[in-house]
């Protein structure tokens, strides 16, 4: 059944003019959106990127096959977990840490399907968890920010303090301080993910103080941050100030007339998770109960170089030499501020 | 001390600016005896406008994109108004009931028309927002130069501006006194001839415009785009404002003064080694513990005009 | 006489058809099909059993923070801190889940009213502030909001967890959830909760309508000076009446917290559960009966609305304006009550 | 015969009330026609479609000769019709210069209120007509005979030929009242011509050229009033006998009932205004209290009911302390209160008649039982206080702001009277009523004095304080300075005492 099939006469109606071919497919993924659309230039939309991707390779388009159900706010996600059930998809995909209860309630209450949620770790025989080795990401961007510095200090602005944030700051820290041991990162928290206003205020007193490159983890709050630089930036355009994106490649952001303050995104490659979770199934094999984690090794972490003048040569070879010690073990990048410390004090 | 001063005062001034010409809004508005609940919406229109302005026209108007669109804002805000206006005007319709009408309408009708127009829940940044400059001659003044007139937004100058003219027009002219009189005692105005529900329409589609103006203000130099979550409780902070300051226009700049200070100072007092071991959390609550401090310790009360929030009949007692 | 009662009830009705007609015509202009959006919308709120049992769900808070916002008017206060008061009664039942152990029958009522003491606690604030100094209760409750926020936020995770961002689930011991009422839904969230929510309005029409607490507390609204005159404790009553609408909307809280989630999260900014409040108070013009329709009704459209993208393509934010426009409706019934009269003149 | 305004056959209905009913008055030019009529006769009504605020059903009004439409005050304005309302149409947080020009500013080039222009235009009327005012204070601090001059100036700068005065004397004190007769005299010398309502006969007496008279809505007819006397407009107006002088028999007083010793309160603005005053009244008396306003009488009684903390003495009721007990407390020690001001301490305006018919007693058995409300007992109530007391409502569930003011007062003193009080204070209770309306309360009063109940009476009518108190408390500067025996005195020496002047061999008697 490739998603709509019979318990719903709405659905059922609208979709039996194509129903005679898809009923040929026996495979369907959908997804839920946290808050916010498949349009929001990161999670969602790269999810759904990688859902498309992997229809157009089997031949399935958006409601046969794969589809998504919108959620503007916690209340939707449950609803649209069970409606994506009661439409029979085989794999039910949540982006987002946000929907990690649901899914988790969802996998026990429909054993007969299978789940994954994004960003999160859920328990359950039938669900799956894509996680990504961010502090791997971020360890790459630190090392960047370091050499980027003038001033040895850097700025992480984080939305709501959380494991999973911490993790993007704890491993910029250990980059950054691989690189140079007596750089300074000042670590705020907007306690919000879209504060646009609150991000600016942080970011206008960090590069007050002589911050010169902030890497934000932090949604839309992030908005302010980018704000805040290229304000600088327009009124002094000799001024080296610089963003570190999150999530997705976030060099449209920073452009400001010729010049661009994003140095650099550090990209989890949603995509590339989702669709190697949906052959995965297709084939039979879902991890069922696994954790999969997505880091560099697995191309599910990249860090951007679209900023060709600020990402210099010798910074992309850093972050290259860098990339390698992590791929061989050699450095093992911190996740947690405990670990962070004990990295710290091995330097 | 310097560095800290011309660290929080622009900063103090970015964050305060929206909120001054919005409660400024909603002083022209309460003072003309309608209540406005809908400040929130009328914000949520202007960044709306603004933003959808900007991204269209930035290619044929320039440098000039910001002002136009801001214009443009305050031009749709104030129609926009005119819901509120006509529904507790001349529908007498509860006060309170319409504005969290308009609140709801305008997110609704925002997130929609960007949805339908750009085909996703937000907008892209806009390529021309506000930038700050140092304001000629002034930022030259030692010490208050740097403090107040280097790197800071035109706009925050103009919401100053405007405040002092609203005060002046509020409390000087003709039109002023009018106004007040409507929304004190609208009956005692209608029979020295004044045309009570036109005067509210005025007050009204004043507050429509300037919280346009504030919404696209608080867009273009904070956010850079539009989306459901860009206007979070700003306007309600802009209505506790309007209450903060008496209803008086320099009251209401004033308390949207301290509360940019607020957010400004817990901001840099997190990077202030001695509070560094403070509590996060206590920071951020910080500012809300100061205004309601504020206001418990030397505010106190407060009485709205008296007719605020009555609909007003013709020849009712 | 009679002829005035049927307009009184004729007028939301009115309202709820010119909304949907506005609805409609946005759709056509906007180049979607209303019938099929309306399909979307009807099968997304009543469609089946689960999406009936969500429905109900989510309108479960809504009648309390309807109830607890009109409580206030009705004695001439404005709290617009419903949304602060039920983050922190949801925060309390939830804390109360999980560090209780105790049988269902002292457990739940425990956790329940634990959301009742700190909603009333956080809207005590307000009350007193402005009781005893005059402090406009508009901005304090705005303050308070945000300062509930942030405090839940911190009390998650460096007390209820150890720094994460969502709790352990509350034992069963105090959660409203109901398997029973769940396998007879299709696995939607429903749960007694709405049973707590239908008591709660009785309680709110018999505190205003019968008692001489209500009889006090509108007078106050009314007249102050009168109350005073005629031996009120005029302070004791505007707090009493500020408490009253907190517990309400920390009850709100609980209804979340015990029975839809089971857990409380990190926010990151408003619920608007709180700020729905106001509307469906409004809406059914601080009537305790009145509101539960109003919080139905609202209920419905919400939760119809998530059919609307994928059942129609429509945004779900027409829900958000056709519910704006039933308000501006309902709230210009002068104006269409006026009409009715023109056509029943014109009838005859 | 020229007139300058005639209303003829105006009709205006309320929903389910004919406020008028084809009534007509004509006015000449530079003289003053009283309309007279019971509380709730029409006579605002009427005036408020001559000023524009309400359109007549049927009806024509015509000016100078000329057929108008009146739709609004401004219209009325610019034919010369000015008006004087009953309840005044002042912005209280402005001041009288602001007041007086609102709508019609004085405009400097730049759009700027030409104040300076404004105040000397204020002060040359203000001249030339005796209406003494100070332009820069606020309307919250004036008296509120200063707050009606500034409701004449009004009229008079918007060029006002026929004032209308909607019972002008009802809120003044006898000296204010004098002067505002000086002022209307002065007016009509002036050219002006003026419609006055007031319910006082004696003021009818004294300035009114005619009088037309309208009762429940209907006109009865013009008098001239020079051909005519007080007893015969009062039995048109009611459509019955009236008795002017109250009958009484001679007072019984017994034991005390209220002893004040030595009081001092202070007023909102932290100031004495009641300094040191001695007081007793007892059982089966009624003692008047005479004085100018803001001698500090409002403050007294608002410091026996509980409302006002008082600053240092004694209050003793039945010889228990009640001294600055809560209002609850001391109305449940035996006092009752008609208050002053009843809109607003008197009335809960949207709450129904029967539901104020128990603001004191509501937590009590049978309208209440265990915090519970029972309203059957209280609509009972109301309908039995209604009807004793004759109260004119469509019914006991009409909130009371529909009801006028006569009978909103009545509702009142039904109230405070059947809760049967040892001590009932009655201030201004005539205020604003009609004669039958007064002879109503003066008999109710004195019926609860024959029942053995002291009575506290405050009123700005010596009149009523002559006609109605067994002993007569002068008030001056915060003091009883004071007390006569009403037999033994007049109106002119209570205005002596009144205004500070010792009368001999009497200024130290305390009736002890
Ligand atoms: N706006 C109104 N709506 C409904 N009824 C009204 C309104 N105004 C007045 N009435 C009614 O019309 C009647 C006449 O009222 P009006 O105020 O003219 O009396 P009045 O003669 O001035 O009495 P008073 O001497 O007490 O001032 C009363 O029964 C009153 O209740
Ligand atoms: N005292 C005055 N001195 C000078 N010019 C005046 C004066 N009063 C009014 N005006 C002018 O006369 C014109 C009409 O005055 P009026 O006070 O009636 O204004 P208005 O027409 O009622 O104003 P609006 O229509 O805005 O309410 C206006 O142009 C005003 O500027
Ligand atoms: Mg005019
Ligand atoms: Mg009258």
């Amino acid at each position: 059944a490739c998603g709509t099939s019979s318990s719903d006469k709405n659905t059922d109606k609208k979709d039996s003019a194509s129903g005679s071919e898809a009923e040929v497919k026996d495979f369907g993924i959908a997804m839920v959106t946290d808050q916010g659309g498949v349009d929001d230039k990161s999670f969602n939309q790269s999810a759904w990127e990688g859902l498309q991707e992997f229809g157009e390779a089997n031949g399935l388009t958006k409601g046969n096959g794969i589809d998504f159900a919108q959620s503007n706010g916690q209340a939707d996600f449950m609803p649209n977990i069970t409606r994506l059930v009661r439409d029979e998809y085989d794999v039910i995909l949540a982006t987002g840490f946000l929907l990690k209860e649901d899914i988790q309630k969802a996998a026990k209450q429909f054993p007969d399907s299978n789940f994954a949620i994004v960003d999160e770790t859920v328990d359950a025989p039938n669900a799956a968890s894509l996680g990504f080795a961010e502090h791997q990401g971020s360890f790459l961007v630190g090392v960047a920010a370091a050499h980027k510095s003038e001033t040895g200090k850097l700025g992480f602005v984080g939305g709501i303090d959380s494991p999973l944030i911490q993790k993007f700051e704890a491993g910029f820290i250990a980059g950054a301080k691989s690189v140079n041991p007596d750089i300074t990162v000042d670590v705020q928290y907007a306690e919000h993910f879209s504060d646009a206003a609150k991000g600016k205020l942080i970011a206008s007193n960090m590069y007050d103080n002589g911050i010169d490159v902030i890497y934000h983890a932090a949604g839309g709050t992030g908005n302010g941050v980018f704000n805040q630089a290229k304000d600088i930036k327009q009124n002094d355009p000799e001024r080296q100030i610089w963003v570190i994106g999150v999530d997705r490649d976030q060099h449209e952001e920073g452009q400001i007339g010729d010049n661009n303050v994003t140095l650099t995104s550090m990209v989890k490659r949603v995509d590339v998770a989702v669709k190697e979770l949906a052959n995965l199934a297709k084939d039979g094999k879902f991890p069922g109960g696994e954790k999969l984690e997505f880091g560099i090794e697995e191309d599910g972490i990249a860090v951007t170089t679209t900023n060709e003048e600020a990402m210099t040569e010798d910074i992309i070879k850093s972050v290259d030499e860098w990339q390698e010690k992590i791929l061989n073990g050699e450095v093992e990048v911190p996740k947690t501020r405990e670990e962070l410390e004990a990295f710290e004090e091995s330097l | 001390m310097f560095d800290i001063l011309q660290s929080i005062v622009p900063t103090a001034l970015f964050y305060s600016a929206p909120l001054i010409f919005t409660a400024l809004g909603g002083v022209f508005s309460e003072r003309s005896g309608v209540v406005n609940i809908g400040l929130e919406g009328l914000m949520v229109m202007g960044a709306f406008v603004g933003i959808v302005f900007n991204l269209t026209f930035a290619d044929v108007l320039g440098a000039w994109t910001p002002w136009v669109s801001i214009i443009a804002a305050t031009v749709v805000g104030a129609i926009f108004s005119i819901v509120h206006a006509v529904a507790s005007i001349t529908f007498r319709s509860d006060q309170t009931i319409s504005g969290v009408a308009i609140n709801m309408l305008a997110l609704g009708l925002g997130v929609y028309l960007t949805k339908l127009w750009y085909g996703k829940g937000q907008t892209d940044m806009v390529q021309q927002p506000f930038y700050t400059t140092d304001i000629p001659l002034l930022s030259e003044i030692p010490i208050i130069g740097p403090i107040f007139f280097q790197g800071v937004y035109v706009t925050s100058y103009l919401a100053i501006i405007i405040a002092f003219i609203a005060w002046y027009v509020l409390y000087k002219t003709s039109f002023g006194l009018r106004l007040r009189a409507v929304g004190e005692h609208p009956m005692a105005a209608d029979t020295n001839g004044i045309n009570v529900y036109k005067m509210r329409y005025i007050g009204v589609i004043l507050s429509g415009a300037l919280g346009g103006l504030g919404g696209s203000v608080f867009a273009l130099t904070i956010v850079s785009n539009f989306s459901h979550s860009t206007i979070v409780g700003q306007g309600f902070m802009a209505l506790a404002a309007v209450i903060f300051g008496k209803w008086h226009p320099l009251g209401a700049m004033g308390a949207a003064l301290f509360f940019g200070l607020a957010q400004s100072l817990s901001v840099v007092s997190a990077g202030v080694p001695l509070l560094a071991d403070v509590p996060q959390v206590y920071l951020l609550i910080a500012p809300y513990v100061l205004t309601i401090l504020a206001l418990a310790g030397f505010i106190g009360r407060a009485e709205a005009p008296k007719a605020s929030g009555i609909p007003y009949i013709k020849g009712n007692r | 006489m009679a002829n005035k009662r049927l307009i009184t009830f004729l007028i939301p009705i009115i309202s709820v058809i010119l909304g949907l007609i506005a609805g409609a015509i946005i759709m056509l202009v906007s180049g979607y099909n209303p019938i099929v959006g309306y399909t979307a919308l009807w099968n997304g709120a009543f469609g089946d059993s689960y999406t009936i049992g969500e429905t109900v769900r989510r309108t479960t808070p809504y009648i309390l923070t309807g109830l607890s916002i009109a409580f206030a008017f009705r004695s001439g206060l404005f709290n617009i801190g419903a949304e602060g008061q039920v983050i922190v009664g949801w925060l309390a039942a939830i804390w109360v889940g999980l560090a209780v152990d105790a049988p269902m029958i002292i457990h739940l009522p425990l956790a329940i009213l634990a959301s009742v003491a700190a909603g009333a606690l956080w809207s005590f604030v307000p009350g007193i502030l402005k009781a005893k100094l005059g402090v406009h209760e508009v901005i304090v409750t705005i303050m308070m909001n945000y300062i509930a926020l942030f405090s839940a936020n911190e009390i998650i995770r460096s007390v209820l967890t150890d720094g994460a961002t969502t709790t352990e689930p509350i034992s069963a011991t105090a959660s409203l959830a109901s398997p029973w009422l769940q396998s007879i839904t299709f696995y939607s969230r429903m749960h007694y909760g709405i049973l707590i929510a239908l008591f709660a309005a009785v309680i709110m029409w018999f505190i205003i309508e019968r008692t001489t607490l209500g009889y006090e507390l509108k007078a106050v609204g009314y007249n102050k000076h009168a109350s005073k005159y005629a031996g009120m404790n005029v302070s004791k009553n505007i707090v009493l009446t500020m408490v009253i609408s907190g517990g309400f909307a920390g009850l709100a809280g609980a209804m979340e917290g015990l029975g839809t989630y089971g857990t409380i999260s990190v926010m990151s900014g408003n619920i608007n559960i709180g700020f729905d409040g106001i509307a469906v108070a409004l809406l059914g013009a601080n009537n305790p009966f009145a509101v539960v329709f109003a919080a139905f009704l609202f209920g419905a459209l919400k939760e119809g609305a998530g059919e609307m993208p994928t059942g129609a393509g429509v945004p779900t934010e027409l829900v958000d304006i056709i519910i704006a426009l039933i308000i501006f409706f309902v709230a210009s019934s002068y104006i269409i009550r006026w009409a009715l009269l023109r056509f029943k003149k014109g009838e005859k | 015969m020229e007139y300058v305004i005639e209303m003829l056959n105006i009709r205006k209905e309320f929903p389910g009330i004919i406020a008028n009913d084809n009534i007509t008055i004509q006015l000449k030019k530079g003289e003053i026609h009283a309309l007279l009529g019971e509380n709730g006769a029409g006579k605002s009504t009427l005036m408020n479609v001559l000023f524009g605020l309400y359109q007549p059903e049927k009806g024509e009004i015509r000016v100078n000769g000329k057929k108008e439409n009146i739709t609004s005050p401004n219209k009325a304005n610019d034919l010369g019709i000015g008006m004087v309302h009953q309840h005044f149409m002042l912005v209280e947080s402005f001041t009288v210069t602001q007041n007086i020009v609102l709508g019609k500013e004085p405009r400097k080039k730049t759009g700027t209120i030409d104040i300076d222009k404004a105040r000397k235009e204020i002060q040359e009327l203000s001249d030339r007509y005796g209406l003494r005012v100070d332009p820069d204070a606020k309307i919250s601090d004036i008296s509120v005979g200063m707050q009606q001059r500034v409701e004449i100036l009004k009229t008079l700068y918007r060029g006002a030929e026929v004032l209308i005065f909607d019972e002008p004397t009802a809120v003044l004190t006898p000296q204010e009242i004098k002067e505002l007769i000086e002022i209307l005299k002065s007016l009509t010398r002036e050219g002006k011509s003026i419609i006055l309502i007031t319910h006082k006969l004696k003021e009818i007496m004294e300035v009114c050229d005619t009088c037309t008279i309208i009762r429940k809505g209907k006109g009865i007819g013009t008098v001239k009033v020079a051909e005519t006397n007080p007893i015969e407009l009062a039995s048109l107006m009611v459509g019955r006998e009236v008795n002017f002088k109250t009958e009484k028999k001679v007072a019984e007083p017994k034991e005390n009932v209220l002893e004040i010793e030595n009081l001092y309160v202070k007023d909102s603005r932290k100031v004495d205004l009641v300094k040191g005053l001695d007081l007793n009244i007892r059982a089966g008396e009624i003692v008047g209290i005479a004085g100018v306003d803001g001698n500090g009488q409002s403050e007294l009684i608002e410091s026996i009911t509980g409302l006002r903390k008082a600053r240092s003495g004694v209050i003793k009721l039945n010889n228990k302390d009640i001294t600055n007990l809560s209002p609850r407390k001391i109305t449940e020690s035996g006092v009752g209160h008609i208050p002053e001001d009843r809109h607003r301490f008197g009335l809960v305006l949207d709450y129904s008649i029967g539901e104020n018919i128990v603001l004191q007693t509501y937590y009590k058995k049978p309208y209440s039982k265990v915090k519970i409300l029972n309203y059957k007992e209280i609509f009972n109530k109301a309908e039995q206080l209604i009807k004793e007391y004759d109260v004119r409502t469509p019914s006991v569930y009409t909130k009371a702001r529909a009801l006028s003011g006569g009978n909103q007062q009545k509702a009142i003193i039904g109230r405070e009277v059947d809760r049967s009080p040892d001590l009932l204070i009655a201030a201004q209770p005539t205020r604003g009523l009609d004669v039958g309306a007064i002879e109503f309360i003066h008999k109710k009063l004195i019926e609860e004095r024959d029942k053995g109940k002291a009575v506290l009476l405050v009123s700005f009518e010596l009149d009523e304080i002559l006609n109605v108190s067994d002993r007569i408390a002068v008030m001056f500067d915060g003091k009883v300075v004071a007390i006569v025996n009403p037999e033994e005195t007049n109106e002119q020496e209570l205005g002596m005492l009144m205004a500070g002047s010792k009368v001999n061999g009497m200024g130290e008697a305390n009736g002890k």
